[in-house]
């Protein structure tokens, strides 16, 4: 043990494996939750799901998904602006992978433990926007352009509730520090949905339509856009699409969980197990909250993008704003 | 349908997927409505109209299918030969021999008067489903592939009372 | 043609027939349960209006047309010489009782046309449109008198009898018996005289 | 009607005041498109995403049956037709053979038209649950899809087994139904009476499409988010409707109880009790909405025909071998789940038709896309195109 310790005490190694446990998570946690989506659809719909790949319940599908993706042409429009249109997949997935750095999976176990460390996250979580409208613009394909220019709307408009959701657990926690606040959960021993509910309904709406996901998923909307700003996309392009997607579902629901559900920590477990403990309860966490997500998308429609607006502007941010106002008065008076 | 709290419809919705999933999960072989397809397969109804088999000893030669055909998918030839007398000194038969039978399956309708219209039941649909092709060529079959359907075919079903 | 013999003994749709002949000024028959006023083409759109207004047959049900020709490319022909005209049909119903009406027209071939009934029936548009296309009809006043199936590069009404259907011509007929007769007999192939 | 027309149009026109400079696009939405239901083109000006002068362009799937059936006989052409609505293949059959036995004055066994009646109203089920499962799938729910298919595929595999075709069973005969799989006259002669287990079958399906409903029902009908995107979108005034010649479930869905199930005899429906749905206000929701009850009441006449089917009895009215129709002609229309389909029908004595007008219902039922999505959402283009429930083949022919 400590022989691992001392290893991972030298800064370059453990930089080289913090990098390399990121360059992990992302495709795994995608391949994961990819696969979970799509055996979970199968089984709300009587079906049997992927079952070739891989022999066995086809665990392999995504694998083999993965393989054939980069095995397809990579095809770039003649009209296409070719550099922002090869450059808007890699900015999509690089919000993900730095959204990962800031989320402790132990005490201790988290990359880099900044003291602003939600502010990071959510302000890194916009990146992807930018990355979306480049893809939408560049495409030079209606579809995409204005599936662009929905997802533009939509992602600002989302911004603001999935913020100030945020707001009232960085009250009560008293720090912005993404250790902290799980931290200050284990000290007040219970998790801040007990108290935060509203916040943690907002966040999971906004986080939904920062996915751009069922019921938010007008960018991509395949029955009237055809694929929305990703129409264009092929190959290991796409599967950067791909990609995000998911590992953004995992990132997001992880900072869900940190946030509201205690992170890391879950209440009666020792808290010295936590060291190896930790990583599983996260993941645990982060597994119910992505099947709430999947549930979520294989039951509803999607909305108009005007009724989307007028659900954030009209219903989640006034909500947000009283629940920041009475989360505020009750911490001085309390 | 009155509206009596706002989202209880969703609410409603997402009881309804979540009951199918456990259904799906727990009870397989009760909810399950898809199968593996190439491990397992469905047996089609005796009277799917799948593929044509032919019976070339009973055919005549006489066209009649090939003529009552929508889609001119039927080609036929044959010739007359003589069969030696059954009993001898009797009298020489002439047969008209089947050459060529194929039928264009790129063509086919699967309409079914061929095998209705056939006075000498040489005709018959047997429920067969598995003879993609890569080239639409292929699905030309001759008269021996057609004949190799013939195996295939089922009894009829009963008939409702 | 034959009408139903049942028209010996009153049609029950006779007397609703003849009313509407009335109003709408044409002769009436009715062949098969099929109330069937003829009307002149002069006539045409004046006509429709009163069935609309005046008799409550709001429902548009379709329009097409008839080539009465006695030569033909395709098909079988005639079994007897008709005037060689083209027959444009619509059939107009109430949505009530279910009672509809076919009005019928005869016009010449050459430089057939007709008024335009896309001010009484909106959903004529289109159906003008395809038998403009499939006939060669003009319909004076259509707002917009464009190819709706066809390609725009497409020569030929299809749906004249003198226009060939290609796919019969291209391909011999396959049941054209085949079987070659014993060498030393000559035994004529029987041909189909359909083929 | 269309001075009408164009009055409301310039009214949605104006509700939109463009004052930004704006440049509008055009919008070429298919004919390759997930939710043109085939090869339906729409030529759209775009601005932002409200949609002008939009531009139906068919006729990529006009296969030209009219003509084909100038060349084909009798029974070859109930082969044809039920490929024109293929959602529905047995129910575009049954107007046709109506027409031919109108002009022959044949009269179809009681046996044969109960086995006729019930397979209709079989292919008004899976027709109606094509729709119920499409429906919300491009509102964005993959679900009920294939709640609705699951069930639609034992009702075809009970038409299947009947028939043995799923969509294109050409079952039916001049004078009856098919009584015999082979002319042949030895013993491998098959009748083509039900098969046993059918009334069963359909007995257990039809309560299975019921129980679908309600599920339907709980993951639709009372779901917030599409009352929100259907109520009030594409509403369609009842003059509206019958100028254009829109029939069937969207004629009924603007308030007019108009079925003509109830006045045509082409076969006895008479002697079952069913409703006729009728909608309030003739949007989106309200199509969805009577297709909905419609299937409802098709499984109820289900169970009510297989009740009551004579139990045994000739599938045919004698009728000769070759098979010619007497000179004259007649217009035959039935209520299919699309709308209204008819045949007018002119025979000259010969084996084939002299001309088969096909009077399908998605034709005129589409034909008032330009004025109905005149100023629409990009968005509500696919709901209010998805409403009207159309199969290209049925609009091209």
């Amino acid at each position: 043990m400590d022989a691992v310790v001392e290893i991972f005490g030298n800064p370059w190694v453990s930089l080289a494996g913090k990098v390399l446990l990121v360059a992990l998570i992302v495709p795994l946690s995608a391949m994961v939750l990819g696969f979970a989506e799509m055996k979970v659809s199968a089984k709300m719909q009587s079906r049997v799901g992927p079952y070739f790949a891989g022999g066995r319940w086809g665990w392999a599908q995504l694998i083999a998904d993965g393989v054939k993706f980069f095995q397809k042409e990579d095809i770039v429009p003649d009209d296409a602006d070719q550099p922002v249109f090869k450059a808007a997949p890699i900015i999509v997935l690089m919000g993900t992978v730095a959204l990962l750095v800031v989320i402790p999976f132990g005490p201790g176990l988290i990359f880099q433990d900044l003291s602003v460390g939600i502010f990071y996250a959510l302000a890194i979580s916009s990146i992807s926007t930018i990355g979306v409208l480049m893809a939408g613009w560049s495409s030079a394909n209606k579809y995409s352009l204005m599936g662009g220019l929905r997802a533009a709307g939509q992602l600002i408009a989302y911004e603001l509730p999935l913020v100030l959701a945020v707001v009232g657990s960085v009250i009560m926690a008293g720090t912005m520090s993404m250790g902290g606040i799980v931290q200050a959960q284990i000290d007040a021993g219970f998790p801040f949905v007990v108290v935060q509910f509203i916040g943690f309904g907002i966040f999971m709406v906004a986080a939904l339509a920062e996915l751009t996901r069922i019921p938010f998923d007008m960018p991509i909307a395949e029955s009237e856009l055809v694929m929305g700003y990703v129409t264009e996309y092929s190959g290991f392009r796409f599967l950067f699409f791909f990609l995000a997607e998911y590992a953004n579902m995992f990132t997001m629901s992880a900072i869900a969980a940190t946030l509201f559900l205690g992170g890391y920590w879950l209440p009666f477990v020792p808290e010295s197990t936590l060291d190896y403990a930790g990583p599983f309860i996260l993941i645990g966490k982060v597994l119910v909250l992505t099947f709430g997500m999947i549930w979520f998308r294989w039951t509803f429609p999607r909305f108009r993008e005007d009724q989307l607006q007028t659900l954030a502007w009209k219903w989640l941010i006034p909500l947000a704003l009283a629940n920041i106002a009475v989360t505020a008065v009750l911490k001085v008076v309390l | 349908m009155a509206r009596a709290i706002p989202g209880g419809g969703l609410v409603k919705g997402l009881g309804v997927t979540i009951t199918t999933f456990f259904k799906t999960v727990f009870m397989p072989g009760k909810y399950l409505a898809t199968i593996n397809y190439p491990v397992e397969k469905e047996t089609p109804v005796p009277r799917a109209r799948g593929v044509i088999a032919l019976d070339q000893d009973a055919c005549t030669v006489c066209m009649l299918c090939a003529r009552q055909c929508p889609d001119w998918c039927i080609y036929i030839e044959g010739h007359k030969e003589e069969l030696p007398p059954a009993t001898p000194g009797g009298r020489i038969k002439v047969r008209s021999k089947l050459d060529r039978f194929d039928i264009d399956y790129a063509l086919c309708m699967y309409c079914g008067i061929c095998v209705e219209v056939c006075p000498f039941d040489a005709l018959f649909w047997t429920p067969e489903y598995e003879y993609s092709e890569p080239k639409m060529g292929a699905m030309l079959h001759d008269m021996d592939r057609l004949q190799g359907w013939l195996e295939t075919v089922p009894d009829p079903p009963g008939l409702e009372k | 043609m034959t009408s139903s013999p049942s028209e010996a003994t009153a049609h029950p749709l006779q007397e609703y027939a003849d009313s509407v002949a009335e109003v709408v000024g044409g002769t009436a028959r009715i062949t098969f349960d099929t109330i069937k006023v003829e009307v002149e083409p002069k006539d045409w759109v004046e006509a429709h209006t009163k069935a609309r207004d005046d008799l409550d047959l709001v429902y548009f049900s379709f329009l097409s047309a008839v080539d009465w020709a006695n030569e033909v490319e395709a098909g079988d022909p005639l079994s007897e010489k008709v005037e060689e005209r083209f027959e444009v049909l619509t059939t107009v119903s109430d949505l009530t009782e279910g009672r509809r009406v076919t009005f019928s027209t005869s016009l010449d071939k050459e430089g057939a046309s007709i008024d335009s009934l896309v001010e009484v029936y909106a959903g004529a548009n289109w159906h003008e449109r395809e038998a403009a296309e499939m006939f060669g009809i003009d319909f004076k006043g259509h707002p917009n008198l464009i190819a709706l199936y066809l390609p725009d590069a497409f020569i030929g009404n299809p749906l004249r009898k003198s226009y060939p259907l290609l796919s019969r011509e291209v391909k011999p007929w396959p049941g054209t018996v085949d079987v070659e007769s014993m060498p030393e007999k000559t035994e004529p192939s029987t041909e189909n005289p359909e083929a | 009607m269309s001075i009408e027309a164009d009055a409301v149009r310039h009214l949605a026109e104006a509700q939109v005041s463009v004052e930004l400079e704006t440049e509008d696009m055009t919008l070429n939405i298919g004919p390759q498109h997930p939710s043109t239901h085939g090869v339906l083109r729409l030529v759209a000006r775009v601005d932002g995403e409200r949609a002008y002068d939009v531009k139906p362009v068919i006729g990529y799937m006009h296969r030209g049956y009219e003509k084909l059936s100038e060349v084909r006989t009798y029974p070859q052409i109930t082969a044809l037709i039920n490929r024109i609505d293929w959602v529905s293949g047995y129910a575009n059959e049954i107007p046709f053979v109506v027409a031919a036995e109108k002009l022959m004055e044949i009269e179809v066994p009681e046996r044969a038209q109960y086995i006729r009646l019930i397979l209709t109203e079989m292919a008004r089920i899976s027709s109606h649950l094509m729709f119920l499962a499409a429906y919300p799938l491009e509102l964005g729910a993959g679900t009920p899809l294939f709640f609705a298919l699951r069930e639609r595929e034992r009702v075809l595999d009970l038409i299947e087994g009947v028939t043995g075709g799923r969509f294109h069973p050409n079952f039916n005969r001049i004078g009856g139904v098919k009584p015999a799989a082979g002319s042949g006259s030895t013993s491998r002669k098959v009748a083509q009476d039900l098969p046993a287990g059918f009334l069963d079958g359909t007995r257990f399906a039809m309560d299975k499409v019921l129980s679908v409903c309600d599920d339907i029902e709980n993951l639709v009908a009372g779901n917030e988010i599409i009352l929100a995107r259907t109520k009030g979108i594409g509403i369609i005034p009842k003059e509206i409707i019958a100028a254009y010649g829109v029939s069937g479930p969207t004629m009924r869905a603007s308030g007019i109880p108009f079925d003509l199930r109830k006045v045509e005899n082409y076969l006895p429906y008479d002697r079952f009790d069913f409703d006729v749905p009728v909608g309030e206000t003739g949007d989106s929701w309200d199509r969805w909405w009577v297709r909905f009850e419609e299937t409802r009441q098709a499984a109820m006449i289900v169970q009510q025909a297989i009740d009551g089917i004579p139990p045994s009895g000739p599938l045919q009215a004698k009728v000769p071998k070759v098979i010619k129709v007497p000179k004259g002609e007649t217009y035959v229309r039935a209520e299919n789940p699309k709308g209204e389909m008819g045949y007018y029908l002119i025979s000259d004595g010969g084996q084939g038709p002299y001309r088969l007008k096909i009077r399908s219902s998605s034709f005129s039922n589409i034909s008032i896309l330009p004025w109905i999505l005149e100023g629409a959402l990009v968005p509500d283009i696919i709901a209010i195109m998805g409403s009207l429930d159309f199969v290209l083949g049925d609009v091209d022919r």
